[in-house]
């Protein structure tokens, strides 16, 4: 299986063969792998100790030696869907991280919103947050409303491809 | 010593002040809300009762009910920890009434210093500088813009009745001032019910330095060594040292005179914290004393090796200092880095949830106080400071590789942290040669050159193949099931 | 300073080592038998390489596998650790032929302090006093029989070759003397493959001081206090403190400056111990050197505030000493108690197994070393030892009760540890006004009087009725248990 | 449903009704239960907070407040049936705690051992080990032989009652 990994600055080619073999970027490694616990794993790679704990899942967030780093993987299947569709495309949903009060809303549906791009301010915790969108994208469902207060996980609007 | 004590706070200064009293063979009356059921504080005292819902108004807060456990468990002390109801008057007024002894200043030297402009001018007489700017509070938007006019811009203005950043606005130029004057009244009317205001002249490039003291009340003064904290976001503390790398002999002197001089005109009676503002001159300005244990007090426990809670119960307790100034001294350098929940990706927004997984770090050099454990839950409704890590060492070089080890060794799974924040800074060249202000967060975060991850990227994508698996089954060391997930893996 | 240190060992005193080369910012090589796969060490290790199948003669202890690993990875320096090739000269040597520094004294040293009897030649010479006894081994029995004849019973037979209480006897009447001789031969012979004997006067009540020195190689030397080691089991260390509550300023400085004549006499170079015997009258005789780290020196490390791992590895790296004798200050007073997998209620029989749940102690003064994590399996191959809990405290009784507060957060699933005892010693009376010697644990050992719960045990039963259902399912904070069990229990 | 408890030397009754309801030897008392994590507890009894980790199963050994005791508990249709039977005549199994070297066998078949008394010593982890019997009983089956190299677990006698 050929797999896609980004993380970070980083994008390399993973292939696992069936006996648990890795070739990185077309390169063969020594692979030792140990589950420590349900989110902890030891990965000795050609004599590198690396410790990995899951700090969250989609996206996946792990702690690697001591560093947070998101890992966004695709295996060749998902990545031929992707690829067919033209990029990433799955559209992305904006969540109220926490309970609050919507103070402002800077877009309006429809509008594009550049990555990095605020799509609310929340006033949570006596702080005012603005929730930002990862990449550029279309409003495609704008829920939020100023005024509004929010329970953690409201969905606030959904961004999709222009 | 008391019998009995009543910690009237949660997280982990509940946990601090239940340790110190265990130490002391004191027993402990935990109080919690509906969010905290489970938590380390309630688990580890002797007694726990509920306050109610989570809200701090329903429960942490609640003077009445408090002061009614501690008088139904017997308990004859009460500790406030920081924060919550530490410098209200009115619940030390209800604790004596109930006769309980409130382990903290007496509610005159409480209120003497709790209205800023009052403290002020307590500096001003005791012969401590001050920063120029009003020594009584107003809420005439002219007169404030008479004063600004006399004293000059920026100017900093400032709630008269609270602290904790509300209320505060810095001023730089003329046409921003109206404004900020209108917005600061209405943020101080919230927050503490009273829009006045005062304003100071900023001081540009400061340190925040602030220093320890203790009075027993029986003429027993002494100061315990400075702390840097300068290093703040919107006036919330993130990194505390002590000694503070810019302070030398002399100031440091000049500064513990001060605070006792504080400490003595204000009639206070256990551990205070006076803060000043140093310019890059040299120049120190009194700012406000905090009328309670501090946040960041472990520094100074480290340096001098006092517990300085168990100090607090044996002050309140009727008992003298039991050293003078100079059985003070001080050894090595530590460093404390908050561990919040708050992701300093997305400018520190709070963040909360289930934590599945939790490893805090150990070894030489390293404290950990901290209220967390595996399957705990951060409420949304507190202070979202989780724990705090402290690194000691024989100099600040040292101090600065055991804290860089020790947030290395750390894992917090579930919720954002400011661990990376603590692992930028600990490693940025400004901060590792203790040339930072007031100004350092904000001129050095978010870093514009992001840490890249180390050589260990094939690794996480590996774990990440095996990890996305919904049905990998929690297990022990398991060296074989990378081989099994790569069979599975070719035969999907 | 290295650039990269093989750590030739497992369990604590292996991440003991991590730390401080992380701190010096050196990189470091792990080595693990198949027992340790998922070891803490090997996780927190720049590289770790397979040495072999867990028996330590197929992995810690394979000199040629361990330096092949030094070799192939670049590292520049060894360090041993305790135990395993700590004080193995073949090892020292291997490691000089491959080119990669040793982290101990130069095998020179080793083997003058290795033979016990050239040590007690060795001080003698240098004018430290001995235990009277012999100064030569000797395989004859018959000569054994005529020294105990001239020296007087209680006699103590020891092995030449070694250490840790193997072919040691204490011999009280005569009669047993024979049958002691030839059992103390056979372990003596199949321990390290050396029958040879030697023997000295036995000291009753006696009290085991050790000290801390440092030398550099370079004629700077110092010693760094002492550590009372007196409470042990059959010659294994239980608990050690420092300062000995027993020692006074003089024969601490007579302790120390016998340390340094030792040190001086073998040649010393790195951190290694001097061990003494003190008798009721406060005469002491030396016992032996431990040339090499020792369990118990995070003691050291606390009341001095040296980091002991770090000197070790700046000496081994041609550094001089840091510091003088005057600059070495002590501070308060530290204990260690060492958790190991061992069952206190049934004469310390080892116990292993998996560990499901584990939580470390914190807070002020307190410090863990350990190699413990959920998840961890305590194999059978190795020292039982799983993590080392020392309180440091201003005195003496500030470091009993952070321990005793520290013991009591302590939660060690799975396996029985040595708390339990820990526990009971750090409460009782003998123990805690300083009165004990290495006879200790034999006369108080198991309590006539068990602890007794505390009233909680309804608590205890509440919550053994719904542990025993197998169906209860892991679950985070759940208040509902309870009332949803009872709901169930009363439909079956 | 009640329980019938044994920790250490005390014993004590345990009434627990439908709703949650605790009654320890006839006395009512408040109780909150919460579980903290799969093997911690919380219980708050009239004030009083304990905290209850569970260390070993058959027999249950939890910490409570910092002290190792192990919990005896059986319901009332289990006391029936022991009762019965006249008195706690479960047979008990001797098991090597951990692989090692039978040095010696103090018993014999169908002896009595006294409570506390040693069936056997075992050699492991370079000490002498001896196992014994928490109860007084009659050997009912011997399986350690001196000499003998045996596994951890390893089933080395049955004592059962006389």
């Amino acid at each position: 299986m050929r797999y896609r990994c980004r993380i970070g600055a980083r994008e390399l080619e993973l292939d696992v063969d069936a006996d648990g073999g890795v070739r990185v970027d077309g390169a063969p490694l020594e692979a030792d792998v140990a589950r420590i616990g349900p989110l902890v794993w030891s990965v000795i790679l050609a004599g590198r100790s690396h410790e990995i704990a899951v700090l969250e899942r989609e996206p996946l967030r792990v702690r690697l030696d001591g560093r947070d780093v998101v890992v966004d993987v695709a295996d060749e299947r998902e990545r031929a869907a992707i690829g067919r569709a033209g990029g990433d495309t799955r559209p992305y949903e904006v969540r109220a991280p926490m309970p609050g009060l919507i103070v402002a809303v800077h877009v309006r549906e429809g509008e594009v919103v550049e990555a990095g791009g605020s799509v609310c301010t929340l006033e949570a915790m006596k702080m005012e947050n603005e929730l930002t969108v990862p990449r550029r994208g279309r409003v495609a469902t704008l829920r939020a409303a100023a005024g509004a207060k929010v329970n953690g996980g409201d969905l606030l609007a959904v961004i999709a491809a222009e | 010593m008391f019998k009995k004590v009543l910690v009237a706070n949660r997280g982990e200064i509940a946990v601090r002040i239940i340790r110190a009293c265990r130490d002391l063979g004191v027993a402990t009356v935990a109080v919690y809300s509906d969010a905290d059921r489970g938590a380390l504080h309630v688990r580890f005292a002797d007694e726990a009762y509920r306050l109610g819902p989570a809200p701090s108004s329903e429960s942490y807060l609640k003077v009445g009910a408090i002061v009614d456990v501690a008088r139904r468990t017997g308990a004859d002390a009460v500790h406030p920890g920081y924060g919550f109801l530490s410098e209200n008057p009115h619940f030390a007024d209800a604790c004596a009434a109930a006769g309980v002894a409130f382990v903290g200043p007496p509610p005159t030297a409480m209120r003497a210093l709790g209205e800023k402009t009052a403290a002020r001018r307590l500096a001003r007489d005791a012969g401590v500088p001050t920063v120029a700017g009003l020594m009584q509070a107003t809420t005439e938007a002219s007169q404030l813009r008479r004063d600004a006019a006399a004293i000059g811009l920026p100017v900093v203005l400032k709630a008269a009745a609270g602290g904790g950043g509300k209320g505060m606005r810095v001023v730089q130029d003329e046409r921003e001032l109206d404004g900020a004057i209108r917005n600061a009244m209405g943020e101080a009317a919230s927050a503490f019910g009273d829009a006045s205001l005062y304003l100071e002249r900023y001081v540009a490039q400061a340190r925040h330095i602030e220093v320890q003291f203790v009075a027993d009340g029986r003429g027993g003064i002494a100061w315990l060594g400075e702390r840097d904290c300068s290093l703040q976001r919107r006036h919330q503390k993130l990194i505390e040292e002590s000694p503070g790398p810019s302070v030398d002999e002399r100031l440091r002197e000049q500064l513990g005179e001060a605070a006792v001089r504080l400490a003595r005109a204000s009639g206070y009676v256990n551990a205070g914290t006076a803060e000043f503002l140093v310019d890059v001159n040299g120049a120190f300005y009194f700012l406000e004393v905090n009328a309670r244990l501090q946040v960041e007090h472990p520094v100074t426990e480290a340096v001098t090796g006092i517990d300085l809670v168990a100090l607090q119960l044996r002050i309140a307790a009727g008992e003298p200092l039991p050293f003078t100034q100079d059985d003070v001294v001080r050894r090595g350098h530590a460093i404390e880095c908050r561990i919040s929940a708050e992701d300093p990706e997305r400018g520190f927004v709070p963040s909360a949830g289930l934590i599945p997984f939790v490893r805090e770090p150990a070894g030489p050099g390293i404290r950990v106080d901290s209220a967390l454990y595996p399957g705990a839950v951060v409420p949304t409704e507190y202070d979202p400071l989780l724990a705090k890590l402290i690194a000691h060492g024989r100099d600040r070089a040292e101090a600065i590789a055991r804290m860089r080890r020790a947030l290395r060794e750390t894992v917090v799974a579930g919720v954002r942290t400011t661990i990376p924040f603590h692992e930028f800074a600990l490693a940025e060249p400004d901060f590792v040669r203790g040339a930072y202000d007031t100004e350092y967060v904000a001129a050095h975060w978010p870093s514009p050159t992001p840490a890249q991850p180390s050589d260990g990227v094939a690794a996480a994508a590996v774990v990440a193949t095996l990890a996305r698996r919904r049905h990998a089954e929690p297990s022990t060391t398991d060296a074989s099931t990378w081989r099994r997930s790569a069979r599975e893996d070719a035969l999907r």
